[in-house]
């Protein structure tokens, strides 16, 4: 049982237990502070996979700066605990049932699609960061420049919805 | 088990490298906080610690007992007990966490292994040390908040707000050195910087990334939330800011924590900008002699510290730690001078610790001479100022390079 | 050497966390970080079958992703804002105003 | 060099120019800057049409009849129309009549409009009746013709309630489209079955069709589809030209004012069911039994409306019966396959008839308003001018001698008697030959009433009664001179060839009917000497009724009276136009209101329609009512939706494969 088995299960489970307690926590931070957990540990399952960039990258602006702005954004409205209410009977009868099995349903068809001889070898770095960028500056540079424009119509969007007073 | 150790000893060099680093980082900032009194008192014409030990160089070791025996308190309404004790060990976490992966001189052979003066030396340590600095905001955030009191939540909310926008100047000036490097290991960067620039000046990336250090050190600094950018604590505003509610071992950690961030930013300019462990010298045999600089400074220090022993009135007891720390200097010193090998092994961290105590100095000497911004001016200058000027220094790096290509 | 299978199961236990968080909860951040959570699973979907067909365009199309999520993290927050302006409340099951 | 290719346009456009501008700025304008707009633009279409004319003869005979497409208008598939102008000389003829006669009754409406209010609207009207009617003439296809039919009904329905104020005008308005409204729907009905036959509405194309087809039987129950054809065209006409039994609406149109009602009611658009006629020849031609009809109808229409004319007491009225009455000859002439005569009349009965109107109006401008001629009498000296031209258009139209109009109602009388395809030729000229006597009766009884015996106005009338202004007596001039030397270009053969004159018009004509005139077989041989014993009896009928009419009005008065005494029955009978409006009112309005009333209104539109419609939106709100509880405006629900959704699809990637 090599090293890699041992990160995987430990931050795997880290993973699930991160994301069980996002839905489980009642306080807004409470489940921003797992989801952040979430994400680290789903980085260092990145880095097992030779993702080395989009490890780096899912730090630095997933939880370096989305959540950052959700922690901020939780902060600056003093969000406490989240009430308790009950007015959508569809979810309630519906929903979790639907949701499990929809959850049951992947969990299956992907187990059933990829049978486990195909491994994770420790070694293979795919994701160098200068192949990742001459891909994106090469072949993917339109929706590259066009995923910039996206960015800025966001920030345009965020101070127009914030400002007070317009 | 021993077997299994023997026949890794990359682990076993890795804990030790740990523990050694551990041990003199800790060290450090406890002195830099002695270095930095020392170096502002001097600057407003006092003496500044001196009753603990001589020149008060027993001061930090008084200061961390003192922050030991101060009792613990925890407000009584905090908003999460947990988040309000996890935010400072957050803090000296990541802190400590950076400096993993910062060289602090060249590789060598030991024990028949080859490694060098750094813990891990990983292909994307520049994005590492980014993102962990980009971390550190959580501890300020969740202390702020969990204190739940409006001066820490103020100065949370201000001093994330400031981390969050500086650390893109930040980013987008180093990508000009990447520009130069083509890569991410911090150690390859400083092997980049080898060599001679129109055979004078050595080729460190200061000189064609000049408007990218200004970037640099300017949002390092606002990233460490110190003067001219420490808006967060500004005592008159905020009392102490996000660690107000802070007291004793919690407190020190947060005060640990920022000169860490001092001591990482001193780490990264270095290497980034300045050659890291590199000597400012050439190699050519005319230089030679540079190599015993070590040598010299131990011993220069030492006699100093003798000097000292007969310029200043001191109790017996000081006289007499001085002058054997004196002795020791010299001996350091002869030492050095007497054993080539252990000479060489010295030159890297030599200089290394030179250029970072270069820049702690300059960041005392900031805060002891700049007045402290205003909020606004502080969000129009990193916004309206830094951020272009770091892309605007991309742009022009990255056309040199092309036209170089061809 | 683990099976890359089990990657794509922790995906799927992840993203069908994310779907029931965003069933059960009733706070609107909470809810947009379930989106982010479903997001990420998605993630490491990609990364995952990049590793195993040694494709980089896996990766891409996370850089994609993670650029869109930022965009999208930066405009919802701001709506939230406004919403809690407006209305006073984080709980969705108050903001119905799509009804009327 | 005139060419018309761009000189024809210019005829029909310069009055849509004068009337567009009237229509906008006009309102601003002074009587001056009207007159110059209105008139002038008359004018220079005249003059267009004169050089078009002169062009005209200068073209080589096989570029006649000239065509000319200026662009495609409409087209659908098989269904092409072509913006283009058909000049050949009927509608040369036509064009000059237009514009000569309605630049002359432009000029008399200076005059006459002075005092009225509306004065630019009448000339925007006036000027765009004047486009329509040229677009009639002008038209090179079925299409284009119906636009400039429907132009001038509108136009008409405008001018007839001019004075919209008066309830009776606007009536009369209504009535006169209402009723074209049935020959239209006729004209249309022809329309669709001209491009089904041919499968073009292109004169050429349709003309070409017609005459290589085999003339059909006169019999009407073996007739075919070009007896259908003809005979929905003739129901436009019927409408139009005020025929048996739509003429209704022609003497209600008097409601407008006078220069409309002789230029439009009297001198061209009510001929444009004659032209049509005339224009579409070749397809009546190889129709018999239409033609016939035309004929019968036409004499009819020429003898009733004669018999009304004889007692009414309204001077406009008296012309509008005997306009009716005198558009029945032309259909006569027609139906007898005489189209040259029909025309001729037409030409003739233009100039004459308009005169007569002038003329009415002059004198009840003289009479400041006053229509009743029994208030009238000894107007002789006051009014000479107007006296003088009435005079020459009543003789015109009783058919004196050497007027205008003897030569062509006599034309249409002979080819009537003559005319090989009529079976009853005999008996319709004889109708038409006490109709001409009542002619001449009742308008020198109008003559008479008016003009002489002893003054029966009232005297502050006396004091108004002067000569009308030089713009009126002018027109009324030029006109009397036409009205005489009108009839000069169609001398009939049998008098024409003692004086060496031959027969301008017919031989101008020629062309335009020769196709019709190939099928006609040759009239039985008639001697000369036989047509001017014909037109001797004529003449001596029409001093009959003058005499007629002088012992009645001028020796003794009483007599008209006592003999309406004696008749009172009949008189009533015609006093009251046979009370075809009463008739028609119970028999068709009455029946027609209560269906749109009770089951088109109540039934079905309230019931259906309404019931459709709203019924329709009460579905759509209980659906509507129905999906809104999925539209919960809950985020969890739409969510747990979305899940479902979801889970669906994966379902069927799982298990829906096989």
């Amino acid at each position: 049982m090599g090293a890699d088995v041992i990160l995987f299960f430990f931050f795997g489970g880290l993973a699930v237990l991160g994301a069980l307690s996002l839905v489980i926590q009642r306080h807004p931070i409470h489940s921003a502070l797992s989801l952040i957990l979430v994400m680290a540990s789903l980085a260092v399952l990145y880095l097992l996979l030779g993702a080395e960039f989009i490890a780096a990258i899912q730090i630095i602006v997933y939880a370096g700066a989305i959540m950052v702005l959700f922690v901020f954004v939780i902060m600056l409205l003093n969000a406490g605990e989240e009430e308790q209410t009950n007015l959508s009977r569809v979810t309630r009868y519906i929903g979790l049932p639907v949701a499990t099995a929809l959850l049951a349903e992947m969990g299956w068809l992907l187990y059933r699609a990829w049978p486990g001889d195909v491994g994770v070898v420790p070694d293979r770095l795919v994701g160098r960061t200068s192949a990742v960028g001459h891909m994106l500056f090469k072949e993917y540079v339109l929706p590259f420049e066009l995923t910039s424009v996206v960015i800025l119509i966001a920030i345009i969007g965020a101070i127009v919805l914030a400002k007070k007073e317009l | 088990m021993t077997d299994w150790i023997a026949n890794h000893p990359e682990l076993v060099i890795a804990v030790v490298k740990i523990a050694l680093l551990l041990f003199i980082f800790l060290t450090a900032i406890a002195y830099v906080v002695w270095f930095e009194r020392k170096v502002i008192a001097h600057i407003q014409a006092r003496w500044g610690p001196y009753r603990v030990g001589p020149h008060g160089l027993l001061q930090p070791l008084a200061d961390g007992v003192k922050f030991l025996f101060k009792e613990d308190i925890i407000p009584a309404n905090v908003n999460s007990r947990f988040l309000f004790l996890l935010a400072p060990f957050l803090a000296v976490t990541l802190a400590l966490l950076a400096v993993a992966v910062i060289p602090f001189g060249p590789e060598f052979e030991i024990f028949g292994t080859t490694t060098g003066f750094y813990i891990a030396d990983i292909n994307i340590a520049l994005l590492f040390v980014l993102g962990v600095t980009s971390l550190t905001v959580y501890s300020v955030a969740l202390a702020g908040w969990s204190s739940n009191s409006k001066y820490p939540l103020l100065g949370a909310l201000r001093s994330t707000a400031q981390m969050v926008s500086y650390e893109l100047a930040l980013t987008l000036s180093v990508i000009g050195v990447l520009l130069l490097a083509g890569s991410l290991s911090l150690r390859e960067i400083v092997e980049q910087q080898s060599g001679r620039l129109w055979g004078v000046l050595p080729n460190w990336y200061i000189f064609p990334q000049f408007v990218a250090f200004i970037c640099f050190f300017i949002s390092s600094i606002a990233e460490t939330n110190r003067a001219p950018f420490d808006l967060a604590e500004a005592e008159t505003e905020l009392v102490a800011g996000f660690h107000t509610e802070y007291s004793s071992m919690k407190f020190a950690m947060f005060f640990l924590a920022e000169y860490a961030h001092i001591f990482t930013a001193s780490f990264l300019a270095t290497v980034l900008f300045f050659g890291g462990w590199q000597s400012p010298f050439p190699e050519t045999p005319f230089w030679q002699w540079t190599l015993y600089l070590p040598a010299a400074a131990a011993a220069l220090l030492g006699l100093y510290f003798l000097l000292d022993t007969f310029r200043h009135p001191h109790s017996t007891l000081h006289r007499g730690l001085i002058t054997l720390v004196g002795i020791a200097l010299l001996g350091v010193g002869a030492g050095l001078a007497l054993v080539p090998p252990v000479l060489l092994l010295v030159q890297g961290p030599f200089w290394f610790v030179l250029k970072t105590v270069a820049f702690l100095f300059v960041f005392v000497w900031i805060r002891a001479t700049l007045p402290r911004f205003r909020y606004d001016q502080l969000m129009a200058f990193g916004w309206k100022f830094l951020l272009p000027l770091a892309v605007l220094n991309i742009i022009a790096t990255s056309l040199l390079l092309v036209w170089q290509a061809n | 050497m683990v099976p890359v299978s089990y990657y794509l199961v922790l995906s799927a236990v992840l993203f069908g966390l994310g779907v029931i968080g965003f069933l059960v909860k009733r706070n609107i951040i909470t809810i947009f970080m379930c989106i982010e959570l479903m997001l990420n699973a998605v993630n490491l979907a990609f990364v995952a079958f990049a590793h195993a067909w040694e494709a980089l365009s896996g990766h891409i199309y996370v850089f994609f992703v993670i650029v869109i999520a930022a965009a999208e993290a930066a405009v919802g927050l701001a709506i939230i804002i406004v919403i809690f302006r407006n209305r006073g409340s984080l709980n969705v099951e108050r903001i119905n105003f799509l009804k009327w | 060099m005139l060419d018309l290719v761009w000189l024809l346009p210019l005829v029909p456009l310069l009055p849509l120019a004068g009337a567009a501008l009237l229509g906008l700025r006009g309102r601003q304008w002074s009587r001056g800057e009207v007159n110059l707009v209105g008139v002038g633009s008359a004018g220079l279409s005249f003059g267009a049409a004169i050089a078009a004319a002169v062009t005209f003869f200068q073209l080589p005979l096989t570029e006649i009849p000239w065509k000319f497409d200026y662009f495609t208008w409409l087209e659908a598939g098989r269904f092409q129309v072509q913006a283009s102008f058909y000049l050949d000389q009927l509608s040369l003829l036509m064009m000059l009549v237009v514009t000569g006669v309605g630049f002359l009754i432009h000029v008399y409406s200076i005059g006459y409009m002075h005092h009225e209010g509306g004065y630019y609207r009448f000339f925007a009207y006036l000027n765009l009746f004047m486009f329509f009617m040229l677009l009639l003439v002008l038209a090179g296809n079925y299409v284009l013709l119906f636009v400039g039919w429907e132009g001038v009904g509108l136009c008409s329905y405008l001018l007839i309630g001019f004075y919209f104020l008066r309830e009776s005008a606007s009536n009369a308005g209504k009535k006169a489209f209402i009723v074209n409204r049935i020959g239209d729907f006729g004209f249309t009905l022809a329309l669709l079955l001209i491009f089904w036959t041919f499968g073009s509405l292109e004169y050429t194309n349709v003309f070409a069709g017609a005459s290589v087809m085999p003339a059909e039987p006169g019999d009407w129950s073996q007739a075919g589809v070009l007896t259908a054809i003809s005979l929905l065209l003739f129901t436009g006409a019927i409408g139009k030209s005020a025929q048996l039994p739509l003429y209704v609406w022609l003497p209600d149109a008097m409601e407008g004012p006078t220069p409309v009602s002789a230029l439009i009611h009297a001198a061209t658009m009510v001929a444009a069911g004659v032209y049509m006629v005339a224009r579409s020849n070749i397809l009546f031609a190889h129709a018999p039994f239409a033609l016939a009809t035309v004929a019968v109808i036409g004499c009819l229409t020429a003898y009733f409306p004669a018999t009304i004319a004889l007692v009414q007491n309204d001077i406009k009225r008296v012309l509008a019966y005997s306009t009716v009455s005198q558009l029945g000859y032309m259909f006569l002439g027609l139906g007898a396959g005489a189209f040259a005569a029909g025309i001729f009349h037409l030409m003739t009965h233009a100039f004459f008839k308009a005169l007569l109107f002038l003329g009415a109006g002059s004198v009840i401008h003289a009479m400041n308003g006053q229509q009743d001629i029994r208030k009238m009498g000894g107007l002789w000296p006051k009014i000479r001018a107007t006296a003088a031209t009435f005079w020459i258009a009543a003789l015109a139209i009783a058919g004196a001698p050497l007027f205008s109009g003897f030569f062509s109602k006599d034309e249409i009388l002979w080819q009537t008697f003559t005319s090989p395809t009529l079976r009853i030729g005999k008996l319709l000229w004889l109708l038409g030959l006490i109709a001409a006597t009542m002619t001449a009766f009742y308008m020198f009884r109008l003559v008479f009433l008016t003009f002489h015996g002893e003054g029966r106005y009232t005297p502050e009338t006396a004091k108004h009664i002067h000569e009308s202004p030089r713009t009126m007596t002018r027109p009324l001039i030029v006109l009397a001179l036409l009205s005489v030397v009108g009839g000069w270009v169609g001398i009939p053969a049998a008098l024409g060839e003692r004086v060496h004159i031959p027969n301008y018009l017919e031989h101008f004509l020629e062309p335009v009917f020769a196709g019709a005139n190939q099928l006609r077989p040759a009239a039985m041989p008639h001697a000369h000497s036989e047509e001017l014993g014909f037109m001797g009896l004529t003449t001596l009928l029409a001093l009959a009724g003058f005499a007629v009419a002088y012992s009645f009005y001028i020796r003794n008065p009483e007599l008209a009276n006592q003999l309406a005494h004696t008749f009172r029955a009949l008189y009533q009978v015609l006093v009251n136009k046979y009370y075809v409006d009463e008739i028609y009112h119970a028999v068709i309005v009455r029946p027609m209101h209560w269906l749109s009333d009770r089951v088109f209104w109540q039934a079905f539109d309230v019931g259906i329609v309404d019931g459709a419609v709203n019924g329709a939106a009460a579905r759509a709100q209980e659906m509507g009512a129905w999906l809104r509880r999925w539209q919960s405006g809950n985020t969890r629900s739409y969510g747990t939706w979305v899940a479902l959704g979801a889970l669906a699809a994966l379902t069927y990637f799982l298990f829906g494969q096989p």
